[in-house]
């Protein structure tokens, strides 16, 4: 069954890569032609093609007239047909990820409630010496609840884009990409030791880097997907680093090892770079460090905004239900690992609380209707971090739980507006489409509910246990963690409601885009159902394996929580068990007044606070401050090595300089040669005149 | 000083000062009788080491025979003196250094020589006391020393052969007349009709022949 | 004085006696026959410089000594008597070409080469100073001659010229150090001298320094290099291929006896010198090489800077340092036949060309003779597995193994610098555009060249021979 | 013997090689003048060679002397061909003209 | 003989095939269609067939040996220079490697290669040779003349079938690499002294005097330095891939610069572990600097070959430091990843030329937006470039990881900069990937651009396959070098610690 989890994303993949790969080359000549033209002789070959290269000219001909047109997506032009078999490859993915959701449900109640763990070893892979690291399929309760989100995710996600991509020409491509991606990240899940993970965690990468770039012909999808790329390396970098010095320090990278052996290494130090670090803290947070790429923390968030340049189905499955909670689920994972350092707890909790409120003020003045969901999630993962910081693992996987289905409600909620606008994106745009896509309207506002926390629904049982969590947590940075993740929760209601109102409210800004706004087909209605389905009902019947009692039972080993935070979560003041909802409220009744009552006030704020409302608007300057000390500076030492360290220096000293100085040379030792009889002869008196008084001065004695 | 002193500082001094006139005497036909005259010395120096043998050939080959032949080249080479008067001087300064920190040297080593017994013992043909240089030279020059001999007889064999393929012209493009060859000619032999085809022109191979 | 018959037997002197009375007959058959008789007389030549070689090889085994010890005959000399003589020969098979032409129809050329010939035989087997001097004298009296031999060409007189004047200079330093020598050591003879010089004084070390100033001229060393590539230029091709064979065998043959034999004992002080020389001469030849455009000019300088590295070997002072002289030019001699070949073949409408330009493109238009020459090019260099660098294997081997480090890194570097300018040689033929085709290369010419060329390249399969030869030769000095 | 020693005629020989050799490159004139100065050398070898052999009693040097003399003529002749053949081509004989070929 | 030659000498045979391939195309004359055709099938077939041959090797092979095997002994230069060849578990992969991708090339140049066609496949035969024979010899002076000889078929091919600036390129090649060996030329002779041959396994066994081994060291360094290429001696590795051709360049990244890392493990590390454990932190230092410093350089490059060399030294920087981190990790996967970059490499040159062969420009602003027209190309091309970033599941990240992964027990600080390379690469490839692959197909010039063709599907499909087969299951690979590379390990392990405790007595 795991395997048939597992493997049938991949197997959907590469039948639906096949697919998009044939219908490329059917409609791509291949050089074979050119070849067999060419033996006929090179004139009747330019002729020949140009007939079938005629309609791939006038693409680039129109390309070329109109260089602006690419701003938004590279599908505007949809002269190409859909590949053949584009329904079947649809078909065929969305099937069997609805299979592997399926089973995913079974394998956690199987899992979960009857606790029947599995490991199931598939191959060898690297084996050299002590390093022994083997294919292997791990699934415990988290794991389960992992292959749960993601496929049902996934699958839901499958299902829309069937509807939203309808007038794509390459969605074999795209549907192949969506399941290499589930595939990836079901193998991370999945992992049994930290390649393993690694591997599915780059995999997702590799996905992503392919989703956000799916439309090619962008420039900033280009841009973008590299920007994901790279900025997660940065984070890779760090899981690396953890990887090796586990491996340093334990010997090997199985979990199980890993994890019996973590007691005995507390204590234990690392000379990294002359600091003296404690073992396990300098692992933890270099594993962390991967985690924070691959989840947008703080520092190393850029791309995920960015992302956005992707389609709207990607935005929901990677962006914010499934690839960025792999950074909480590899705390998760290690949280044997994380309990027994808790220096790095703390730094868990001040990056998650960091971001919480972070990520929550740019989301403020945002206007993309994506980017604001992006920095919504990039917020909330924030949330799940304090969570895990402090060693209420179940609880932030509470939140990623729950956090899955709303998200992903409110991205493919935002792709149906989009879709309904015909890819306008700008909220300032919008207005007043509640009447014009009611539906869409109804699954968001429930989308925004169990975001903000609404009492009762999904967020309002996971985000309140996390700020209890915070509150009751011991750990120093404990306090500012509650602190900020409280704040956020007002600005997560003021932005969310914010965004319903400037797009569903109102009244229309863009009456041309609004007359034709129509609701969007059931291929995309559906995953909202079910997910808005879920947002409601994910929280309350798992509260108590996630965040009550029933933790222990439920994770068994598969999570080293905190012993004590569960307790301590339920005997916090009712004050405090309140705030955020008051917050929430409060975030919701300031919303309203901005954007509903008085629509005046944003802008008077505005203006008044220019330099915040800059700050905010252009992301803190993030981009701006990365571009000044990372991107231009490597691409100026870039240059000068390749200029003046490889040319002038290594090749001026080295090869070329040595070549000058020996053409130098050989012309005094051609002037030398004169043609001048005397000189010759006086060349050889010198050299026994040398000789005679080299051994006459006796230098040459014995 | 006793007279073979006195010889001796006659003999070099006449030899030096007459090789130093041989280097700068601008004339060469002057050079060659400077030339002279330092061998003339020089055998004299033999002489008072008691090589009369050598002195005499000294005189007959390089006087009688080498310095005529000098002087015969510049005579036939009839050069142009006046060209060759320039540039004497023009690295003496270091040229001089060189040779007297050279000379220096050498002078040094020339005082230096001792006899010593490991030297007479390695000694292989002893000078026999009962008899002349030129027959001591006789006694060995064809027995011992045959070889030595035999090869100088070669080197001088290849100066021959030398001389003569250097020196020795048959100028090819030179036509002599040859009587007899005239004489011989016949029609046959001296013409020959040819056809050629309308607009070719003769064809290479005929015209190789042609030229001929 | 008795005549010591048992020291004065003839047959040591056999090859060479051979080789003298066929000269003389060849020069009958010349005078009487007149110019039209230069190819039966150059072919007999050939013969008698063959048979000479196998007269020499079919000498009774062992050390063979003669003349009061003037003249020995032992597997040294026996080994590069014979390589002496394959280098004439090669000569003599690649002149036919030259002598074929109307205005150079020189019987005498073949006589001269036979009488070269014969003063490298007695250079090689010379066992005291005098035979040195005379077997020198025999040599190079015939090769300025050669050198000038095209009477009508002012760079061929030119050539003999300053090679006649600078030889001369040459012979009275090597005379004087000889003087130098007799009058400290009272003796001629090399194991006269061996014993006396057991007290190395200064007398002998300037009379060494002044005999080896001499030989360094022959073998072209620097600083006694500066005739090397006028003379290689001025001279005749076949000349210069003559030139650049035999006689450094016979200069180098000569070198090693006289410091290994006559003065093992201020092995310090030759050492310095040929240090020196070797050092010199590696970097000249690789640095003045590159300049040139000239390949005849070029392989002068290549040529020193091969002399160089045969000097390393020699400079270590040991059987092995000896083998690896006997080896290097061995293999350089047969380099530098099938180079010659390649340079005598590159004919344009009847006319030698030999500016390097010239190969432009011969990969193309004759990829044989291109590929040959390519491959001896590299061998020059040194680049394995091609047999030129056995040769310099073998001499840095000898060199490390004295401790000659800095010898051996000056050497190495220089044999890089050495390969820049024939890798641009093979540049030319191989990346230019190609010039017009030369003409056909006559069947002397590629024989040779295929000779030296297969042996170039294959004799790294199967070294052992030479090898072998080179250190029985080697050993038998010691 | 008199109180001219060895070291006498050694000295002198020296002068006259010394002679020699600075004939041969400091004269810029005419190469006839480097033959002779070639013969000056040979002359200085040769007194060398008899000066040993008279004060080692050794008959060896003079006969090498001898041989001296011979090849030296043999040489000059060689040399004075070459010579000649060189001036027909060229016309001149100045040392500063055989600069056909150089660097 | 030995007598542990396995009825036939098949590892000579191995080596010495190509030669007769070579021999066999002499005989071909003229340079009309035909005898280009003939040219091109001999060489194929040759290759092919020595190809089949080696992997009769890889059947016979017993992983399980530390030791040489297909041991083949013949008297040749001297006492203690002879000719012996044999291959172990670091060895063998190589040869393998070599006989595996000689057919890509010839099948590369199949059409690109239309000038003396017939000297060509020679070349590369040649080579060939050269090649097996280095990567199989038993003795220093036999595995000089195999490594300094293939400097002359390459010298050629740059330069007669080469870009524009193909004569600096090949004369810095050439006289680069051979300074660097002419110096180890100096060390093997100063071993041959000091052992009285020249016999590899006996070397291995033999002690060399500290001293002795720092020189020895040294002069090896410098020629496996510049043949691998390392920092600061790389300069000559860009010009020459970026003026070779297509073949010229795979053969030249996949094989020709893993002779160094070879070098490194054969000699080096065994035969003077006391100098390598003193020069590791030099090794180190010059490792993390080619990763950094070239992935940096890489990153502004405006030629699409010159990218992929500058690639290739970081790359090999991570081998080198893998190898002298000397734990088992680091060893083997130094070995993996010269395995792999041979493969990755190699295709990405493949790539490149398939390009070159249709627009004859290297410039990265010459392309973009091939995808729209070349989607198999696209895909390919995808395939390699993420195994050159090092994506888990493609070969590349095997060797990286686990040469990152045995320098962090070493030395920390080395592995962590190193680590950097990690994102260093992503940056640089996938730049290059948007800017050639990706974007819109605006230049007219690439209007009617072609995708591969059947023939070049051929040479890359084997490769994609091998890439991804490597970066999921290693094993073989691994498990064939495992017994030597623990061998390696354990000695110089052994060394090291008898130079520590040396080090501690006062």
């Amino acid at each position: 069954m795991i395997q048939a989890i597992v493997f049938l994303p991949l197997i959907g993949a590469l039948l639906a890569a096949a697919i998009a790969l044939f219908g490329a080359h059917a409609r791509n000549p291949s050089g074979d032609t050119v070849e067999h033209d060419a033996a006929h002789g090179h004139g009747h070959a330019a002729t020949g093609h140009a007939a079938p290269t005629g309609g791939d000219a006038a693409v680039i001909h129109a390309a070329h007239d109109e260089p602006d047109a690419h701003d938004d997506h590279g599908h505007d032009h949809p002269v190409e047909p859909p590949a053949a078999g584009s329904r079947a490859a649809e078909l065929i993915t969305t099937g069997l990820l609805l299979v592997s959701a399926g089973l995913s449900w079974l394998a956690l109640v199987d899992v979960g409630f009857m606790h029947h763990d599995v490991r199931i070893p598939l191959l060898p892979w690297i084996n050299s010496g002590d390093l022994q690291v083997a294919w292997t399929l791990r699934v415990d309760t988290l794991t389960a609840v992992m292959l749960v989100v993601v496929n049902t995710v996934s699958s839901l996600v499958h299902l829309y884009s069937i509807g939203y991509m309808n007038d794509d020409p390459h969605r074999p491509r795209f549907f192949a990409y969506l399941s290499l991606f589930t595939f990836a990240m079901l193998m991370l899940v999945t992992a049994d030791n930290l390649v393993q993970m690694f591997f599915g965690w780059e995999g997702v990468g590799l996905a992503s880097y392919l989703l956000i770039g799916f439309w090619y012909q962008k420039p900033e999808a280009n841009a973008a997907a590299i920007k994901a790329f790279v900025v997660n390396r940065v984070g890779d970098f760090g899981f690396l680093l953890g990887i090796f010095a586990i491996f340093m320090l334990v010997g090997s990278i199985d979990f199980e090892t890993i994890f019996a052996a973590a007691p005995g290494l507390t204590g234990k130090t690392i000379n990294f770079f002359g600091w003296h670090a404690d073992a396990l803290t300098l692992t933890c947070l270099f594993l962390f460090m991967g985690a924070m790429g691959k989840s947008a923390q703080f520092l190393l968030h850029t791309w995920l905004p960015d992302a956005m340049e992707g389609p709207t189905p990607v935005s929901a499955l990677i962006h914010a239900a499934t690839m960025v909670t792999a950074g909480v689920f590899m705390v998760a994972r290690l949280s044997p690992l994380f309990e027994l350092a808790p220096d790095a707890q703390n730094v868990v909790i001040f990056f998650g609380a960091t971001t919480a409120f972070f990520a929550a003020t740019i989301g403020l003045v945002q206007n993309d209707i994506k980017r604001i969901v992006a920095y919504s999630t990039c917020s909330q993962l924030g949330y799940m971090f304090v969570a895990m910081g402090t060693g209420a693992y179940s609880v932030g996987m509470f939140h990623l739980f729950t956090h899955a289905f709303f998200k992903a409600l409110l991205f493919l909620g935002s792709g149906s507006v989009i879709h309904a606008m015909h890819h306008e994106q700008d909220i300032r745009h919008m207005g007043g489409l509640k009447d014009k896509i009611p539906f869409t309207y109804i699954v968001m506002v429930i989308g925004t509910l169990a975001l903000t926390g609404f009492p009762l629904t999904a967020g309002y049982f996971s985000k309140d246990a996390i700020i209890e969590a915070a509150f009751a947590s011991h750990h120093t940075m404990a306090f500012y963690g509650f602190l900020m993740t409280v704040i956020a929760a007002g600005l997560t209601s003021f932005y969310s409601w914010r965004l319903i109102f400037k797009t569903f409210h109102g009244t229309p800004h863009d009456q041309k885009h609004y007359e034709a706004a129509h609701e969007s087909p059931y291929w995309m209605l559906i995953p909202l159902v079910v997910l808005a389905a879920g947002s409601i009902l994910a929280g309350f019947p798992f509260k108590e394996v996630f965040a009550g009692h029933g933790v222990g039972e439920f994770f068994r080993e598969s999570l080293k929580m905190n012993p004590h935070i569960i307790d301590e979560m339920h005997h916090i003041p009712v004050a405090v068990a309140y705030l955020p909802t008051a917050m929430m409220a409060l975030g919701f009744v300031v919303s309203w007044m901005f954007y509903i009552r008085k629509p005046y006030l944003p802008v008077e704020l505005a203006n008044q606070h220019q330099l915040l409302y800059k700050f905010l608007l252009n992301k803190w300057y993030f981009d701006e401050l990365y571009d000044l000390i990372f991107v231009r500076p490597a691409k100026r030492i870039g240059r000068f090595l390749w200029k003046a360290g490889d040319g002038t220096i290594i090749d001026g000293l080295g090869p070329d300089g040595v070549s000058a100085r020996v053409l130098d040379i050989t012309r005094g030792a051609v002037r030398l040669q004169t043609g001048y009889l005397y000189h010759y002869a006086f060349a050889m008196l010198v050299g026994v005149a040398g000789l005679i008084t080299w051994f006459m001065l006796g230098g040459g004695g014995r | 000083m006793t007279l073979p002193d006195l010889f001796f500082y006659l003999y070099s001094g006449v030899c030096v000062a007459a090789a130093t006139m041989v280097i700068v005497s601008r004339n060469p036909v002057h050079a060659v009788l400077f030339l002279i005259l330092v061998f003339v010395n020089a055998a004299g120096l033999f002489m008072l080491m008691g090589a009369e043998f050598l002195a005499m050939i000294l005189i007959i080959v390089y006087v009688g025979a080498v310095a005529v032949l000098f002087l015969f080249v510049i005579m036939m080479l009839d050069i142009d003196f006046k060209q060759l008067r320039e540039g004497f001087f023009e690295y003496l300064p270091f040229g001089l250094l060189i040779g007297v920190i050279f000379l220096a040297e050498l002078l040094l080593l020339a005082g230096g020589w001792v006899i010593s017994p490991t030297l007479t013992k390695t000694i292989t043909a002893p000078i026999p006391d009962n008899m002349g240089n030129t027959q001591a030279l006789g006694m060995v020059l064809y027995t011992r020393y045959i070889h030595y001999f035999q090869i100088s007889g070669l080197i001088l064999l290849v100066a021959m052969i030398g001389a003569i393929v250097l020196t020795m012209r048959h100028r090819v493009s030179v036509k002599r007349q040859n009587i007899a060859a005239q004489n011989a000619r016949n029609p046959a032999t001296a013409m020959e009709v040819r056809k050629v085809a309308s607009g070719q022109g003769l064809q290479d191979a005929d015209a190789a022949e042609w030229v001929q | 004085m008795t005549f010591d018959a048992a020291g004065y037997q003839l047959l040591p002197v056999l090859p060479e006696l051979m080789l003298t009375v066929g000269g003389m007959v060849l020069l009958m058959i010349g005078a009487y026959g007149g110019p039209k008789t230069t190819g039966v007389v150059t072919g007999l030549a050939i013969c008698l410089l063959v048979a000479t070689g196998a007269a020499e090889l079919l000498l009774p085994a062992g050390r063979l000594v003669t003349f009061g010890g003037s003249f020995i005959v032992d597997d040294y000399a026996r080994f590069l008597k014979v390589l002496a003589l394959i280098g004439s020969t090669a000569t003599l098979i690649l002149s036919r070409q030259f002598l074929a032409d109307p205005s150079s129809k020189i019987f005498e050329y073949a006589i001269l080469v036979v009488l070269a010939s014969v003063g490298m035989m007695v250079l090689i087997s010379a066992g005291d100073l005098i035979m040195i001097y005379l077997g020198l004298e025999l040599m190079s009296l015939a090769l300025y001659v050669v050198a000038a031999i095209n009477r009508d060409d002012a760079k061929s007189n030119e050539a003999g010229l300053k090679y006649f004047v600078l030889g001369a200079l040459s012979s009275g330093l090597l005379l004087y150090g000889a003087s130098l020598i007799y009058g400290f050591t009272g003796t001629v003879n090399f194991a006269g001298i061996a014993a006396a010089a057991q007290e190395g004084n200064i007398g002998l070390i300037f009379g060494l320094v002044f005999l080896l100033a001499g030989l360094c001229f022959k073998v072209s060393a620097v600083p006694f290099h500066m005739w090397t590539p006028d003379v290689y230029e001025g001279a005749p091709t076949p000349v210069t291929a003559f030139f650049a064979s035999a006689p450094k065998v016979a200069g180098l043959a000569v070198f090693t006896r006289v410091v290994l034999t006559a003065f093992p004992s201020v092995l310090g002080q030759w050492q310095q010198i040929v240090v020196f020389v070797a050092i010199a001469s590696m970097l000249l030849g690789s640095f003045a090489a590159i300049g040139q455009k000239n390949i005849k000019r070029l392989m002068a300088y290549s040529a020193i800077g091969h002399i160089g590295f045969a000097l390393v070997g020699l400079a270590a002072g040991t059987v092995e340092g000896a083998q690896g002289v006997l080896v290097y030019i061995s293999i350089y001699v047969a380099m530098t036949l099938g180079a010659f070949s390649v340079i005598l073949a590159m004919k344009r409408n009847g006319f030698a060309v030999e500016q390097i330009s010239d190969f432009s493109g011969l990969s193309r238009t004759n990829p044989q003779l291109a590929f040959f020459f390519a491959m001896l090019l590299f061998s020059l260099a040194g680049i394995p597995p091609l047999a030129g660098f056995f040769a310099k294997f073998y001499v840095f081997v000898a060199a490390v193994k004295a401790g000659l480090f800095t010898l051996a890194i000056i050497g190495v570097v220089a044999s890089v610098i050495g390969a820049y300018y024939y890798l641009t040689i093979v540049k030319v033929m191989y990346f230019d555009e190609p010039k017009p085709a030369v003409d056909p290369v006559r069947f002397e010419l590629r024989a040779v060249l295929a000779v030296a060329g297969l042996f170039n390249m294959l004799f790294f399969v199967y070294p052992a021979p030479l090898v072998s030869a080179a250190t029985v030769a080697a050993k038998s000095l010691f | 013997m008199s109180t001219v020693g060895i070291g006498h005629f050694l000295s002198v020989a020296a002068i006259l090689f010394t002679i020699g050799t600075l004939g041969i490159f400091l004269n810029r004139k005419n190469v006839i003048v480097i033959l002779m100065s070639i013969e000056l050398m040979l002359l200085a070898v040769n007194i060398n060679l008899v000066a040993f052999s008279a004060f080692l009693h050794d008959i060896v040097g003079q006969v090498f002397a001898l041989l001296v003399l011979t090849v030296a003529a043999a040489e000059a002749a060689i040399g004075l061909a070459v010579l000649v053949v060189y001036f027909r081509n060229r016309g001149s004989i100045a040392v500063k003209d055989i600069n056909l070929m150089k660097g | 003989m030995s007598a542990s030659i396995m009825t036939w000498p098949i590892l000579s045979v191995v080596t010495f095939l190509p030669l007769v391939g070579a021999a066999l195309l002499l005989m071909i004359r003229g340079s009309d269609a035909p005898a280009q055709r003939n040219a091109r099938w001999i060489a194929l077939w040759t290759t092919l067939i020595t190809f089949a041959v080696s992997l009769i090797l890889v059947a016979r092979f017993d992983a399980s040996q530390a030791g040489f095997q297909f041991v083949e002994k013949a008297p040749w230069l001297a006492a203690g220079i002879g000719y012996h060849m044999g291959v172990d578990g670091i060895s063998l992969p190589f040869v393998i490697l070599t006989t595996g991708l000689m057919p890509f090339c010839i099948i590369a140049s199949w059409k690109s290669i239309t000038r003396r066609v017939g000297e060509y496949m020679m070349a590369f035969l040649v080579l060939e040779t050269l090649m097996i024979g280095t990567f199989s010899a038993l003795d220093l002076v036999l595995f000089y003349l195999f490594f300094e000889g293939g400097l002359i078929p390459m010298f050629l091919i740059i330069g007669v079938w080469g870009g524009p600036r193909r004569v600096y390129a090949s004369f810095k090649f050439f006289l680069y690499t051979l300074l660097g060996s002419v110096l180890m030329l100096l060390a093997i002779m100063a071993l041959y002294l000091n052992a009285g041959t020249t016999d590899i396994p006996t070397l291995m066994q033999t002690a060399v005097p500290r001293s002795l081994q720092t020189w020895a060291w040294l002069a090896f360094f410098a020629s496996f330095a510049v043949k691998m290429p390392m920092w600061p001696v790389h300069t000559w590795l860009p010009d020459a891939h970026v003026e070779a051709p297509t073949a010229g360049s795979v053969v030249l990244a996949a094989i020709m610069l893993k002779m160094g890392g070879y070098g490194f493990l054969r000699f080096s590390l065994p035969m003077f572990p006391d100098a390598s454990h003193d020069f590791a932190p030099l090794i180190f230092a010059l490792s993390v600097i080619a990763i950094v410093y070239t992935s940096l350089v890489a990153l502004m490059q405006e030629d699409i070959k010159k990218l992929i060399a500058y690639s290739s030294v970081a790359h090999m920087g991570f081998v080198t430091m893998g190898i002298f981190a000397g734990t088992t990790q680091g060893v083997a996967g130094g070995v993996f990843q010269m395995i792999s970059h041979g493969i990755v490499s190699g295709a990405l040159f493949l790539c490149v030329g398939i390009v070159y062969d249709r627009m004859h420009t290297r410039e990265i602003s010459a392309y973009g937006g091939l995808v729209n027209r070349m989607p198999i190309y696209a895909v390919v091309f995808m395939v390699f470039t993420m195994a050159n970033v090092g994506l888990p599941g493609t070969s590349g990240f095997v060797g990286e990881f686990l040469t990152l992964l045995g320098t962090f027990k070493v030395n920390i600080p080395t592995a962590t900069v190193a680590t950097l390379g990690v994102i260093l690469s992503a940056a640089y490839a996938l730049w290059l990937y948007r800017k050639v692959v990706f974007g819109a197909l605006v230049k007219p010039s690439l209007a009617s651009i072609k995708d591969l063709t059947w023939r070049e599907s051929l040479t890359l499909v084997p490769l994609v396959i091998l890439t991804l087969l490597f970066g999921v299951y290693p094993k073989p690979v691994l498990d064939m070098s495992a017994a030597s590379v623990q061998h390696l390990v354990t000695t110089y392990a052994a060394a090291a610690s008898a130079v520590k405790a040396a080090a501690l007595v006062p």
